[in-house]
C-alpha cells in the first residue's frame, strides 16, 4: 500500500495542530479550519482548472485550439474570468425577490462544499468521516434542487420560473434511480461508511493472491465497475448524475437554445460565477460519490491515495465534457419519462441482479459468480433495457425510415 | 433500439476521433492564428475601393477624371465627388473632393465595373477597426490615391491585366493621334492645334508614363 | 434618463489626483483590472442580420474567437460584457436594442459591425432603418464592411482590448464608466407613427456640424451622414 | 419516449387552462438565442406546452423591395445578396433569371454551367449551416454547427477567389457572370467537391442515427401532404411532406436538364424528415456539381447584355429552386431603366406560415426546433 502522499498529508495536519495543543479551543478551531480551507480552496481551484480544461476540450472537439493567449496554453484565462466577474457589475432586478435573489447562490454553494466534506479523498484524507456518509451525501446534495428553484424563481423572469420548474421536476426524479444504483453498492459494502465502501474494493479475491499481479491488477480489478452490476449500476449513476449535476444532455435548467438561460437568466457579476461555481462543484460532489462507490475510491496501483482520486475525478469529467461537446439536449417530458420508465425499473433490477451475484459467491466462489453474473445477470439487465425502450416508444419512432429518390 | 444505444456511441466515436485529430492533422484544425499569421485573404479578396494614380505624385498622376459615373452606379451612394476648378473657374478633369464613406460602403464593387479610367479599385485591407467613425471611416482623396505598384502588390493579376488593357488603348490611342497627325499634315497647311483640344492628352498621359516605366 | 444616484460613492475618491496620490498599488491594481477584463470579453449572443453569420464564422474553426477568450457567447444579457451589433437595426428594432443594452451590467463596451449598424449601410435610405446605432448607445469600436470579414472582427476585438488596456485613470468619466459612474441606462426610443421619438440620444451623439471636406455643402439626399 | 400527441387547438379564452390556472405568456425574441435572427414568437403556454402561437416579424424590415424600385435594374444586384445572406449566389440568379425574362438575352454556355456550380456549392453551404443550426437548437454545444462551418469556409475560399467576396458575391450578371473562374479554381473546386462526402459521411454518422435526435425531432413538427400544398410551402419542407416538386426537375430553369440527379422525398413531414431531406440534397448537389465540372465548355461568359437595361414595358417572373424553396422575383417595367415594380417571393417567409399549425400542442422546446427546421432567413422574411 502506497499511499505516501495521504499519510504525509495527514501528518502534515498532525503537525500543524500541534501547535496548538495547549489551547483546546484554538485547536478545536485550527482542526476545522484544517479540515474546510484546504477542502474549499482545492475544489474552487479545480473548478477554475476544470472551466479551462472544458473550453480546451470542447475547443478541440470543435477542431480549434482554445483560448491559448492568457498565459501558457492560456491557463491564466479562468483567473482573468474569475476577476473580471468579481469586479463586474451586480445587478438585482427590480421586482425580484431580493432576498432570495441574494441568498439562491449560497444556497446552492452550502450544499455543493458540505458534499465535498464526504469524500474520501484519500487514506485517512476525509473532512467529514461519519458512518452514514453516503446517505448523507444524498441528502444534502439534493438540496441544490432549492437553490436553484429559488434563483429560478426569485428572478421573476418567465424563462428563469421555467427553469426553476424544470429543475425541480428533473432533480427530484433523477435522484431516486441515482440512491437506487447506490444501494447495490451499499448493500454489497454491508456499510454506509464511504471509507469501507473503499475498502471493500481494495483487492479483488479472483486475481490471485500474494503475487506482484495481484498487487497490480487486483487493485484495478477489485473496482465495483468491473463486476456486472456495479458495471450496470455505474452506467445508471452516471446517467443520472448527469441529470442531477445539469450537464449535458439533460442541462435542460438553463437550456441556451429554449430558454436563454434558465434560472441564471438574470444573475450577473460574481453571484452568477458563484451559482456557477456552485454548479461545477456540485457536479465534482457528485463525480466524487460515483468514483467512490463505483471506481473504487482513491484505491489503485502504484500511488494508492489522493492523485488517483483527482485522477478518476477528473476522467470522469472528462468524459462529462465529451458527451457535452457531442449530445444535443433531451426534452422536459422525454426527460422525465426517461427517468421514471427506464432508468428506475433498470436500477431496482439491478439491485436484484446484485444480489443475485453475492448469492452465487457466496455458493459457488469469485468466478462463478462472475462469469453467470455478465452472461445472465447482465442479459437479463440488456433484455429488460430493450424491452423497457420498445415498450416506451411509439411504433413510428420504433420504423426505420426509408427515404425515395425520385426523378 | 435503447435510448442510450447505437447512435450515441458513434456520435461520440466522431467527436473523440475529431479530439484527436485535431493534434496532428492539418485539416482538423485549420485555424489560421490571425495576428500573427498572414490572414486568409487572397489578391481576389475585395473590401472597399480605392483610387489608383501612377507616377510618385498622387494628385498629379491621378487617374480620375471627376466623371462621376462610380457616383452615380453606387447602390449605397457612398461616393461623393466634386469636380475641380482652375482658377478662371473652368472646370478641371478631376476630382477636386473624392469621398468614400465605408461606412456605407457595400463593397459591391459596381463602381470598378463602370469606370472608363481604371481609376477605382477595389483594396483588400480589411483591419478598419476604428473608434472614430466620422474622421477614421470617412475616407477622403488622399487618404484613397494609392500607387499603382500598391495595387499590383495585392492584386497582382488583375492588375497585369489592368495595365495590358491600358497599354494597348494608350497604344490604340497612339495610332489614332498618329494618323489624325498625319492627315492634319497632309490636308492643312495651318499647324498650332485647337486649345480645347489640350486636354485629352494630358488625360492620356498617365499610360503613357506607364508604358516608359 | 433614470440614472443612477452617485451622492454615496463619493466617499472614494477616484478622481485622477486620488490616484495618483494612492501610488504603485493603485495603478498596479488597475493593471490588474484592465488585464482580466480586456482577457475575458464575453459577447452577447445575439445576431441582427448578414453580419451575425460572419460572427458566428468567427467563432468557427478557421478563425476561433476563442484564442482570445472572448468565445463565451451568453444569451443573457446580464452575463455578456460586449454587444456586437451584427446587422441592420431596424427602427422597429432600435428600442430593443437599446433595452438590451440597458440590461447588460458594467463595465460593458459595443461593437457596431458593419455598415449597417454604423450608419444604416446600403438600407440607409429605406424609411425603417436607423442610420446607425451610435445615435442611442454609445458604441467604442466601429468596423466597416458588409459584412466584414472574421479577421476584421478579430482586428476589432483587438482594437477594443486596446482600448480596454488604456483607460489608466481611475477617474469617473464617462469613458471609464467602469470605474463607479454607476450603469449606463439611456432612455429607450419610441416607435411613434413611422419615426423615432426621440430621434437621437443628445447625451451620446451629436448630429455631426457639416462634412470639413465638403465646402459647398451637401446635395440634398446625397451624403446623408 | 412515449409518441407526443398532437393536441386540437383548444380555445383557451382568458388566460386560463382546464384546471383554472393562469396561461404563460412568453415573448420569445427578438433577442433570443435560436430565433435564428430578430424574430419573435408570442407563446402562450399551459406549463410547458404551447397552446398558442403568434409569429412577429418586421424586425429586419430593410425597404428591399422599395429601394429597388428607387434604382436601376444592375443596381439592385448586390442588394439581393442580402436577401437570404446564406445564399447569395442563389439569389444572384433568380434575380438576373428574372430580369433575362424581361428582355430577352440569351446565357452563354458557359456561363450557365458556372451558374450550375455556384448555384449547388451554395446549397451544400447552406444545408450544413443549416443542419448545424438545427442541432444547435437541439441542444447540442454547437459541434455539428462548427463542424458545418469548417466546411463552409472551403466553399467561401471558392467564392471568394471566383468573385472577391466570401458571402455578399454580386456575382451573376444579367446575361452571363461577371468574371471566368481564375487557373486552379475548378481544380480547387474539385477538389473540395470530391472530398465532401467524406464530409457528409462523418456528419450522418454524427448526427442521424443519435437517439436523442430521432426522439426529439421524429412526429414532432408534423405537415401533411395535404397541408404542405395547402400552406403552399416550397423547397425541402414541401418534399419532406411527400410531394415530389422540385423547381430544377418541374421548370427546368437553366441547363438543369442536362444532369441526372434526383429528388429527395420525405414520408412524415416531420422534423426528421425535413432535416434528412436536407442531407439526403446535399449528396445530390454533389452529384451534379461533379457532372458539371466534368461538362465545364469553353466560351464566353457573358451574353450580349444591353449597355443600359431598359427593358420594355412588361412584366416577368423568374422563379428558381433556392436552397430554402421557390425563389421568385417578380419585375414590373414600364420601360424606363428603374423598376416599376420589385417583388421578391421568399421561400422562407412562405414557409414559416406554417409555423403555428406545426407547433401547437408542442413543448416549448419543440416551437425552437420546429422553427430550426422551416430554415428562415430574416433578411429574406422580412426584407
Amino acid at each position: 500500500m502506497n499511499n505516501y502522499f495521504d499519510l504525509k498529508l495527514v501528518e502534515l495536519g498532525r503537525w500543524i495542530e500541534a501547535f496548538f495543543a495547549h489551547y483546546p479551543t484554538l485547536k478545536l478551531v485550527v482542526h476545522l479550519l484544517l479540515c474546510t480551507l484546504p477542502l474549499a480552496l482545492s475544489f474552487m481551484g479545480a473548478f477554475a482548472f476544470t472551466t479551462w480544461l472544458e473550453r480546451k476540450g470542447l475547443a478541440r472537439i470543435q477542431n480549434r485550439p482554445g483560448p491559448n493567449r492568457v498565459g501558457l496554453f492560456g491557463l491564466l484565462q479562468p483567473i482573468a474570468d474569475g476577476i473580471k466577474m468579481l469586479l463586474k457589475e451586480d445587478i438585482v432586478p427590480e421586482r425580484s425577490d431580493k432576498l432570495f435573489h441574494f441568498l439562491a447562490p449560497i444556497m446552492l454553494m452550502i450544499p455543493a462544499m458540505i458534499g465535498v466534506g464526504f469524500l474520501p479523498l484519500g487514506d485517512g484524507l476525509h473532512a467529514l468521516p461519519l458512518d452514514s456518509a453516503i446517505i448523507f451525501f444524498f441528502a444534502i446534495s439534493s438540496l441544490n434542487t432549492i437553490a436553484v428553484f429559488m434563483a429560478g424563481w426569485s428572478s421573476r423572469n418567465k424563462y428563469s420560473l421555467l427553469g426553476g420548474m424544470r429543475a425541480v421536476a428533473q432533480m427530484i426524479s433523477y435522484e431516486i434511480p441515482l440512491v437506487l444504483s447506490a444501494v447495490a453498492v451499499i448493500m454489497m459494502a454491508g456499510s454506509l461508511n464511504a471509507q469501507e465502501v473503499v475498502a471493500s474494493q481494495q483487492i479483488s479475491s479472483w486475481v490471485g493472491s500474494g503475487n506482484i499481479l495481484q498487487e497490480f491488477f487486483g487493485r484495478i480489478l477489485g473496482w465495483n465497475v468491473f463486476k456486472p452490476w456495479g458495471f450496470a449500476g455505474f452506467i445508471f449513476f452516471f446517467i443520472a448524475a448527469l441529470a442531477e449535476a445539469n450537464r449535458s444532455p439533460f442541462d435542460l435548467p438553463e437550456a441556451d437554445s429554449e430558454i436563454i438561460a434558465g434560472h441564471l437568466t438574470e444573475y450577473s457579476g460574481f453571484k452568477y460565477a458563484i451559482l456557477f461555481m456552485g454548479e461545477y462543484i456540485s457536479a465534482f460532489a457528485i463525480a466524487g460519490i460515483g468514483v467512490t462507490l463505483f471506481l473504487g475510491g482513491w484505491n489503485g496501483p502504484v500511488f494508492a491515495g489522493l492523485p488517483w482520486f483527482v485522477l478518476k475525478l477528473f476522467s470522469l469529467f472528462a468524459v462529462m465534457i465529451w458527451i457535452r461537446g457531442t449530445l444535443p439536449r433531451l426534452r422536459v417530458d422525454q426527460l422525465m419519462g426517461y427517468a421514471w420508465k427506464f432508468l428506475f425499473p433498470l436500477a431496482i433490477l439491478n439491485i436484484f441482479l446484485a444480489g443475485f451475484y453475492h448469492f452465487l459467491e457466496r455458493q459457488w466462489g469469485t468466478a462463478i459468480a462472475m462469469l453467470a453474473g455478465w452472461l445472465f445477470g447482465f442479459g437479463a439487465l440488456q433484455l429488460a433495457a430493450i424491452a423497457l425502450s420498445r415498450l416506451n416508444q411509439s411504433p413510428t419512432i420504433r420504423s426505420k425510415r426509408v427515404y425515395q429518390l425520385v426523378e | 433500439m435503447s435510448l442510450i444505444g447505437k447512435g450515441i456511441l458513434k456520435g461520440m466515436g466522431v467527436t473523440a476521433k475529431n479530439f484527436f485529430q485535431s493534434y496532428y492533422r492539418k485539416e482538423r484544425l485549420p485555424t489560421v492564428e490571425y495576428p500573427e499569421e498572414k490572414a486568409t485573404i487572397n489578391q481576389f479578396s475585395r473590401n472597399f475601393p480605392f483610387l489608383l494614380y501612377d507616377g510618385d505624385d498622387p494628385v498629379d498622376g491621378m487617374r480620375c477624371t471627376a466623371c462621376t459615373l462610380c457616383e452615380r452606379a453606387c447602390p449605397p451612394q457612398c461616393i461623393y465627388i466634386i469636380k475641380d476648378k482652375d482658377e478662371n473657374g473652368k472646370a478641371i478633369l478631376s476630382p477636386r473632393i473624392f469621398d468614400i464613406d465605408t461606412s456605407v460602403c457595400m463593397s459591391c464593387q459596381l463602381c470598378v465595373e463602370v469606370c472608363p479610367y481604371e481609376a477605382i479599385r477595389m483594396d483588400s485591407a480589411f483591419e478598419l477597426s476604428n473608434e472614430n467613425r466620422f474622421e477614421g471611416l470617412l475616407l477622403n482623396r488622399e487618404e484613397l490615391l494609392k500607387p499603382n505598384a500598391y495595387y499590383h502588390e495585392i492584386h497582382p493579376l488583375e492588375a497585369r491585366e489592368t495595365d495590358d488593357r491600358m497599354a494597348a488603348k494608350a497604344a490604340l490611342a497612339e495610332a489614332k493621334k498618329k494618323a489624325r497627325q498625319k492627315r492634319a499634315r497632309l490636308a492643312a497647311k495651318n499647324k498650332p492645334p485647337p486649345g480645347l483640344k489640350k486636354t485629352p492628352p494630358t488625360r492620356k498621359k498617365p499610360p503613357q508614363r506607364e508604358k516608359s516605366e | 434618463m433614470n440614472s443612477p444616484d452617485l451622492s454615496d460613492q463619493k466617499a472614494v475618491d477616484l478622481s485622477p489626483e486620488g490616484t495618483a496620490k494612492a501610488g504603485v498599488i493603485l495603478s498596479s491594481l488597475v493593471w490588474i483590472y484592465n488585464w482580466s477584463r480586456s482577457n475575458s470579453v464575453w459577447p452577447l449572443l445575439f445576431g441582427w442580420a448578414c453580419c451575425a453569420i460572419e460572427m458566428i464564422g468567427t467563432a468557427g474553426s478557421r478563425h476561433d474567437i476563442a484564442r482570445f477568450g472572448a468565445e463565451v457567447f451568453r444569451p443573457s444579457p446580464r452575463q455578456s460584457d460586449l454587444m456586437i451589433v451584427s446587422g441592420t437595426v431596424t427602427k422597429k428594432m432600435a428600442p430593443q436594442v437599446v433595452r438590451i443594452y440597458n440590461q447588460m451590467p458594467e463595465p460593458k463596451y459595443v461593437i457596431a459591425m458593419g455598415a449597417c449598424a454604423i450608419s444604416g449601410g446600403p438600407f440607409k435610405q429605406g424609411y425603417n432603418v436607423l442610420k446607425g446605432i451610435d445615435r442611442y448607445i454609445p458604441v467604442d469600436v466601429y468596423l466597416p464592411g458588409c459584412p466584414p470579414r472574421p479577421e476584421a472582427l478579430l482586428h476589432s476585438l483587438m482594437t477594443l482590448q486596446k482600448q480596454i488596456k488604456r483607460q489608466k485613470s481611475l477617474g469617473r468619466t464617462i469613458t471609464n464608466p467602469a470605474y463607479g459612474e454607476g450603469r449606463r441606462i439611456y432612455p429607450v426610443p419610441e416607435l411613434r407613427g413611422d419615426d423615432l421619438f426621440p430621434p437621437f440620444n443628445p447625451e451620446v451623439w451629436t448630429p455631426p456640424a457639416k462634412n470639413p471636406n465638403v465646402e459647398d455643402g451637401c446635395p440634398a439626399g446625397r451624403k446623408s451622414v | 419516449m412515449s409518441p407526443v400527441q398532437t393536441m386540437p387547438p383548444r380555445s383557451y379564452h382568458i388566460g386560463k387552462d382546464d384546471l383554472g390556472a393562469d396561461i404563460l405568456e412568453v415573448a420569445m425574441g427578438p433577442h433570443h438565442p435560436s430565433t435564428h435572427g430578430v424574430f419573435r414568437m408570442d407563446l402562450k403556454l399551459d406549463g410547458e406546452t404551447v397552446v398558442d402561437l403568434k409569429p412577429v416579424f418586421g424586425y429586419l424590415h430593410r425597404n428591399h423591395e422599395k429601394i429597388a424600385e428607387d434604382i436601376t435594374y444592375p443596381m439592385s444586384m448586390p442588394f439581393t445578396d442580402r436577401l437570404d445572406y446564406l445564399c447569395g449566389m442563389t439569389n444572384n440568379w433568380a434575380y438576373a433569371l428574372s430580369a433575362e425574362k424581361l428582355i430577352e438575352i440569351k446565357v452563354p454556355e458557359r456561363a450557365e454551367y458556372i451558374r450550375v456550380i455556384v448555384a449547388e456549392l451554395t446549397r451544400l453551404v447552406n444545408h450544413c449551416l443549416l443542419i448545424g443550426f438545427f442541432v444547435n437548437d437541439l441542444g447540442a454545444l454547437g459541434t455539428p454547427l462548427l463542424y458545418a462551418l469548417r466546411e463552409r469556409e472551403k466553399i467561401l475560399d471558392l467564392f471568394e477567389v471566383l468573385s472577391g467576396a466570401r458571402m455578399m458575391v454580386n456575382y451573376i450578371r444579367f446575361g452571363g457572370v461577371r468574371c471566368d473562374p481564375p487557373d486552379g479554381w475548378l481544380k480547387e473546386c474539385q477538389r473540395i467537391v470530391d472530398a465532401f462526402p467524406a464530409f457528409l459521411d462523418e456528419y450522418e454518422t454524427l448526427l442521424t442515427e443519435n437517439e436523442i435526435i430521432i426522439a426529439r425531432a421524429q412526429n414532432v413538427g408534423v405537415v401533411t401532404r395535404e397541408e404542405a400544398i395547402n400552406f403552399s410551402l416550397t423547397g425541402p419542407m414541401l418534399r419532406a411532406s411527400g410531394v415530389n416538386y422540385d423547381i430544377r426537375k418541374v421548370d427546368r430553369y437553366g441547363i438543369y436538364d442536362r444532369f441526372d440527379f434526383k429528388v429527395p422525398i420525405g414520408g412524415h413531414g416531420d422534423c426528421y424528415d425535413r432535416f434528412m431531406v436536407r442531407m439526403l440534397e446535399m449528396r445530390q448537389s454533389v452529384k451534379i456539381l461533379k457532372q458539371a465540372i466534368r461538362d465545364l465548355p469553353e466560351g464566353e461568359i457573358m451574353g450580349k447584355a444591353p449597355k443600359i437595361f431598359r427593358p420594355a414595358p412588361g412584366e416577368a417572373y423568374g422563379r428558381i429552386e433556392a436552397p430554402k424553396g421557390e425563389l421568385g422575383f417578380y419585375l414590373i417595367s414600364d420601360g424606363t431603366p428603374i423598376p416599376y415594380r420589385f417583388k421578391v417571393r421568399p421561400p422562407s417567409f412562405v414557409n414559416l406560415t406554417a409555423l403555428r399549425h406545426m407547433c401547437l400542442g408542442h413543448k416549448v422546446a419543440d416551437a425552437v426546433i420546429i422553427l430550426g427546421s422551416i430554415d428562415i432567413v430574416l433578411g429574406e422574411v422580412d426584407r
